[in-house]
């Protein structure tokens, strides 16, 4: 289980193929990569972290994945800094014996990382800047990992 | 003495991302009284508290917290990382 | 959308790296890998294929997958032939604008390639070979995606 | 002329990849039962229905379909892969 956050761009492939390398005790590795979309007129994305808080959240939120799902590893990177269109932003990969818990683990990694990781996104654009708003739907969606 | 920090535009509105707070507040709740009370900009960061999530000594808290033995605090929008 | 059924080994890091690069027009892209388990004594893997109808089947599943979500690109990969513990079987990726429609479609993708694209694995160990068995599971995975 | 293809343990029981078959059989089922009769290795490939697949022109079908204008049926194992 490794956590990673850094303002230097990471190379998504070779961390795929590093991650997924040889890996004969999983049979299933789900990867997912987060991508500065740009929706029209995006100049740069600048993603303010809390130091400190962060990589407690993140460890915290990927020691809960490896608790919950039967996971061999499980990886977290995450920028912060200032990113353009098309740049990776973060990504989460999960590796596991068979694909359900590999898939469940990385979707669980990402709900509870956008709306519990203490980040946040400020895009540039021709009309100036803007905080990008959380969504509802994130929050609902932390729902669906209840264990009630 | 407490640590407070600001993030996003929470910091932007406040115009500062850390200060040193002599408080006796109890709670979050108080400590945001207090500091709504000072200026206009910390009113105006505050205006709104659904907007704003809170965490003590780097984990998330509710603003009903106490606030005894927490050396930092901060202050900051959902987050909108991922 | 592309699909590519071949025997020889694929670089699971670099197709991740070329898929997801520069994707100012996804924001999410998910990736599966799965790989040849070593449960104990495996010393080899044969996959069987259907030449022809394989091509045709990931063809018609890839392009469900592209109906179904708004996908800006989708890839499937699978090996035939012979593979050793640790060796890539397949994979499959996906781009959309938002996580939860790649997530989706990425197992979705998963699901119907497990059951409805003609491939059949043969286990080689100490004791012997053996054809793999179809899991229950994995048919009654299917049973989610039912538009009824 | 039909032609008939087996797969994984379906062509290792009956011992043979690809075959032609002169058969007026109308539907699959009526083949099937045509080559069970044949000889034992079919009878032992047939024997469980219910674990064999069937492909008419490489599209899946099912076993009263009919054969009429078919030109290649294909049998074989609940599928493994991914």
């Amino acid at each position: 289980m490794r956590v990673r956050v850094q303002a230097e761009p990471f190379d998504f492939g070779a961390e795929c193929g590093a991650f997924a390398s040889g890996r004969a005790d999983a049979g299933a590795v789900v990867s997912f990569a987060g991508i500065v979309r740009d929706d029209g007129g995006l100049a740069r994305m600048e993603l303010e972290h809390y130091p400190g808080m962060t990589e407690r959240a993140l460890q915290r939120i990927a020691s809960e994945a490896t608790r919950r799902w039967p996971l061999r590893d499980c990886l977290v990177i995450h920028r912060f800094g200032t990113m353009l269109p098309g740049e990776t932003i973060m990504m989460v990969a999960t590796a596991a014996p068979h694909r359900a818990d590999a898939f469940a683990a990385a979707e669980f990694l990402m709900d509870y990382l956008k709306s519990r990781a203490p980040f946040w996104k400020k895009e540039f654009g021709a009309d100036g800047a803007a905080w990008v708003a959380a969504k509802d739907a994130d929050e609902k969606a932390l729902g669906r990992w209840s264990e009630d | 003495m407490i640590d407070v920090l600001y993030f996003a535009w929470v910091r932007e509105r406040i115009g500062l991302s850390k200060e040193q707070v002599e408080s006796s507040a109890a709670t979050v709740a108080d400590l945001v009284e207090e500091l709504k009370a000072r200026e206009e900009r910390y009113a105006a960061a505050f205006a709104d508290l659904a907007a704003v999530r809170v965490a003590l000594d780097q984990e998330l808290a509710e603003f009903d917290a106490p606030l005894a033995g927490v050396r930092e605090v901060a202050f900051f929008p959902p987050m909108t990382g991922g």
